[in-house]
């Protein structure tokens, strides 16, 4: 057991995994640059750690039947906003292609985004698209919050035979956290529990579930007990442990960086308007990025992300 | 195989395939296919050309207007016709129909409709055999609208940097839906854009099916050999619209397709262009060759029997094999 | 006024626009196919009505172009599956040039995208995306369900300043209903009550609007009193009709034909759920299409989608 | 301007170029400019000879690498620098910074940080030039890099086939952050890919500003005539990083750059060129040439200190511009 950073764990991840099953194979753009493959080339070859050209749409649809014709590509997408190149290859392909071949065709592939917000970075590469991806059957989605999880999820995606999108929050990349140096994973599916409480539910995505944590640590001095529920995965989505603990508080509240319309976070509240109605006690409050663009000046980007203080704000006003 | 029995073979597919897209558009006008259809006739000579230069194992991506593509591949036919029929026993289980077809058995990993999409795939499943080490290579089809697409630029790069064992074979038929290429493709010849990344580019007669088994055999040994992909540009026609109940030949949206044109076109169909060259240079016997013929047409029956006497899908299957087990 | 078609409301409108302002043009794949185009390039002449090549990326991104520069161009996207290729023109460049740059740029542009499900081509024709563009700010959406609609609709679209997605339910295409042949346009942003109620509030999207007519219709004779809204545009989103609805019935059914996570229906919940908790008396239903692809085989293809009959389920389900 | 004014004018502007780069590092290093830098000192000549070539009226498409474009085609710095430093007098109101800086003033009319995304929109500026009957060009900067990505083919074809008057500028510094070009591309020239677009395409030493100049002129005689697009390929280097941050000169993957490369294209710096040019052929007086220099520095640290003037926006501009009203 190591206190390493959440870039070193997926990297962890990945090369356990190479070392596992020799069809695995990396690709991307700049891998050198990240941290995420470093050692890889020399471990395990320029042929299974390969550099592409700056064509989204190329290398993750040749992912795509890379992974079709038995291999299990592990694709670095980098920065997610660099998907969208490539959407047609996510959707029309990736997503597809088991459903329309009727089950004849597998696609064991990871693609890896990383979040790149509250960079200074503006709109077009301070991208949350895992929303839009949710809406599209076919792909399982992973939302890592820490560098333990991140470890264990990520192997979990590399040994699954179906597609998963790794949604990676950048702002978490040196994190530090306990990660055991052995083989563990973590089912896809199953949602964390970071914090138990009855008074109300906080369900947060990816790099917001630290400031949930920070919130409720905070309510627990005012003596509001709060629950602190992380996802983990969005698809597959535990619906159950959500809906169990709505029913021990009655209310909710949801934080999502991502844009506000069409969100998870507007997923999960009608989930659970339409299902557990009768147990709330309260409006559901989501906390989200609002409806504008990332601008680059960091005078006015940061206050547009849910923080500690927002969350507060929330629960309070589901209490009041 | 010899020449004469590779011929022959090609002879039979060719005529498989010219049936059961006749008996597809048949079944189309009766509504017992649902959905759009593209047909292939016409371009059989490049389709079987160039899927009988490949071997079982090796793998084949088409488009929406690939309902030959498999049988040249060697798929069975009542599974496929089941398939346009929407049958639980459809090679897809009635999920993909016309555009999608599919038959992993025989190589023939997957159609896509999405104009371009499928250029990418096949340069990947070409990288996994080389990952793999096996010398398997990959077969892509496309279209002459196709060559636009931004897919096309980047899978060609790819292949090229990475040497990829896959052939990428345009059938230019001339015409992309309502617009003839020349209306929005800057070079006469696609071929020609092979030079743009350091790859072959020939263009070759789809209408003679061994000049197209030639050159992809040749494309195939390349990349077979570790040399790299290779591009191929067969000049072919299709008979029909675009698609079915798009109006006579298509509403070809800068003056419609001349009668000269289309009469041009069918004198060199590519069956009976390989008929002859039986008949004439390898001295095949008629009855051998009506034999074939008739063959042809009965498999094609079979197959649409086996189609009308297969189940339907059921409720359930809507919802499996979005993921591996259900979630 | 006449009966006319859907498409032929498409027509008109985009003919009206184009005398109108010659600053407005025409391009897309194959325009002589839909109907849409008919009689254009005879008037306006190729210049103004392009046949592009197969290039979403291309065109798409240089209509935003163009609109920068001062035309103002009308897309034909066909399918809106076919905009998965361009999804980076579309979301990097079209959605956010505009705040990228300060407010310098204009994009006066429609992108046309056709809702090609029911129709027995399989799960990469028949996409109803529009989800997915709601959670990406800078896009205004409209989603005619009428041949009303369509051209009062459409016309603003191609006067508004900014960049208009336009969803057209091609299962409408054959519908007719009356359009005053002169000059008219509905303001984006407004919804239409298409039916008054008191018991429950039916909110439908599109070609799901008449289905949600027919249910009120059928739900009157059992003495239960619908109403039925049709938002018409997405973004800008006509709030307040909705929140004055359900404070007036209690109730919500939202009717969306897209896939269920992340859908309209679900962004339309969280907002009840979040303003109106307090005026609401049951569970808020959603009749979606579940998150499954939508196979060829019409045997199993139509009971996916939201019909009269799931409407009407779900509405009792509140009522119970 | 007679070629001595115009040689002055491009010594003026490489020079700012240069001065305000070093500003902006500076600046970054010491955490007064937020968010990814990517430096263009060492491409100066390809930038300023390609937008003099210019009218004013003609438009201007940069990259995520372009704070030295605007300069070039003639955008005053102050709100240049105050952009970057994310102020509400920057030229974007602080929205946008480094990669995305733009002045419409003078026809620069965006720079877009997801690469090769530009090239599209440039098209669809000289479509729209087309349309409206003028005579402006449009000139598209676009790197090594994103010459592999499918909205380069799709914007050559579409530009070809309708004879738009733009300029595909590819600015070759021979990587792409930190690949080298020739590992994932697959010619050695990227300008010969203009032949499978039937458009002309040529190779230009970046580094000579008059022969950039001189090229582009060309290419916009050309486009102005109604004769279609060129793509002209300037050889340039990067002297910095990819962008800064990332280790020294970057940490290229495939083994780094060697210190004989860096000392080569130093050695040919574009504004030392020039200054020979201007003092051995053309004959100005080095007090002139130094004034230049001077007036440079100062320009630059003007435009730095209206930055540092400038407010910050404030939370109501973060809403704004998203439409054009509210909504
Ligand atoms: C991305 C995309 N754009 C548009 C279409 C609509 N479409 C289907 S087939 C076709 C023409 C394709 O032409 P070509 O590639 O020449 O193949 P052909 O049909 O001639 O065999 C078009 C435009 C599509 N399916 N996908
Ligand atoms: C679509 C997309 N993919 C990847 C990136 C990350 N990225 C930023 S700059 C760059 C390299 C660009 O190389 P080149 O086009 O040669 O321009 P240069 O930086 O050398 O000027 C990369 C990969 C991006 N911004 N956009
Ligand atoms: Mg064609
Ligand atoms: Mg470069």
């Amino acid at each position: 057991m190591a206190k390493i950073t959440y870039i070193q764990a997926i990297l962890a991840a990945i090369r356990e995994e190479m070392r596992r099953d020799p069809t695995t194979f990396v690709m991307g753009e700049d891998l050198s640059i990240w941290g995420t493959a470093d050692g890889l080339p020399e471990e395990f070859g320029r042929e299974r750690v390969r550099n592409t050209p700056i064509s989204e749409a190329g290398f993750i649809g040749a992912a795509a039947g890379a992974a079709v014709a038995g291999s299990r590509p592990i694709v670095d997408v980098t920065i997610s906003s660099f998907v969208y190149p490539a959407m047609d290859q996510v959707v029309s392909i990736i997503a597809k292609s088991r459903y329309l071949y009727g089950g004849q065709a597998k696609l064991p592939l990871v693609l890896r985004l990383g979040l790149y917000y509250g960079l200074g970075v503006a709109a077009q590469h301070s991208d949350r698209p895992y929303p839009m991806f949710m809406g599209v059957p076919g792909l399982k989605i992973i939302t890592p919050s820490n560098p333990y999880d991140m470890k264990g999820l990520l192997k979990s995606a590399i040994r699954d035979d179906d597609p998963v999108m790794c949604f990676e929050d950048t702002n978490l990349w040196s994190q530090r956290g306990e990660v055991p140096d052995d083989d563990y994973v973590i089912p896809l599916g199953k949602a964390n529990i970071c914090r138990e409480g009855t008074d109300v539910t906080i369900v947060a995505i990816s790099g917001m579930v630290r400031h949930a944590i920070d919130a409720a640590d905070a309510l627990a001095k005012d003596g509001v007990s709060a629950e602190v529920i992380d996802p983990r995965s969005l698809v597959p989505f535990d619906r159950e442990t959500l809906l169990d603990s709505i029913k021990k508080t009655g209310r909710l509240v949801v934080v999502d960086v991502a844009h506000r319309s069409c969100s998870v976070a507007s997923e999960i509240s009608a989930i659970v308007a339409e299902e557990a109605f009768w147990d709330l006690r309260a409006p559901i409050i989501r906390v989200t990025t609002p409806d504008t663009h990332i601008p680059h000046s960091p005078a006015i980007e940061h206050m547009l992300y849910p923080d500690k203080t927002k969350i507060m704000a929330a629960v309070r006003q589901t209490l009041s | 195989m010899n020449s004469n029995s590779i011929a022959m073979e090609m002879y039979r597919r060719m005529n498989l395939i010219r049936r059961f897209e006749e008996m597809a558009e048949q079944l189309h006008a009766k509504g017992k296919i649902v959905g759009s259809l593209h047909s292939s006739i016409g371009q059989e000579g490049e389709i079987v050309g160039a899927c009988l230069a490949l071997r079982a194992d090796d793998y084949m991506m088409g488009n929406h207007r690939s309902h030959g593509h498999p049988i040249a591949k060697g798929a069975k036919l009542g599974p496929l016709m089941a398939e346009l029929m929407g049958r639980k026993t459809g090679v897809c289980g009635g999920k993909g129909g016309s555009m999608h077809l599919a038959d992993f058995s025989v190589g023939s990993i997957g159609e896509t409709s999405i104009v371009g999409s499928g250029m990418p795939v096949a340069a990947g499943a070409a990288l996994a055999a080389k990952l793999q080490g096996l010398d398997r290579v990959s077969l892509c089809f496309f279209g002459d609208g196709a060559s636009n697409e931004g897919t096309f630029h980047e899978s060609m790069n790819l292949a090229a940097v990475w040497k990829l064992p896959v052939i990428f074979l345009c059938e230019n038929n001339l015409y992309a839906a309502a617009t003839p290429m020349l209306a929005v493709t800057s070079v006469q010849d696609i071929a020609v854009r092979a030079n743009g990344y350091d790859m072959p580019g020939q263009v070759v007669d789809g209408q003679d099916v061994l000049a197209v088994y030639d050159c992809v055999t040749a494309a195939v040994a390349r990349a077979r050999a570790g040399e790299g992909p290779s591009l191929i540009e067969a000049k072919t026609y299709r008979y029909r619209d675009h698609a079915v109940n798009m109006g006579e030949l298509g509403k070809v949206d800068l003056g419609g397709r001349s009668d000269e044109e289309v009469a041009h076109w069918k004198a060199r169909d590519p069956i009976k262009l390989l008929r002859n060259v039986l008949v004439n240079e390898l001295g095949v016997a008629e009855q051998d060759i009506e034999a074939i013929e008739q063959a042809a047409i009965q498999e094609v029956e079979d197959a649409h029997q086996f189609a009308v006497d297969s189940p339907l899908p059921s409720t359930d299957d809507a919802f499996t094999d979005v993921f591996i087990g259900t979630i």
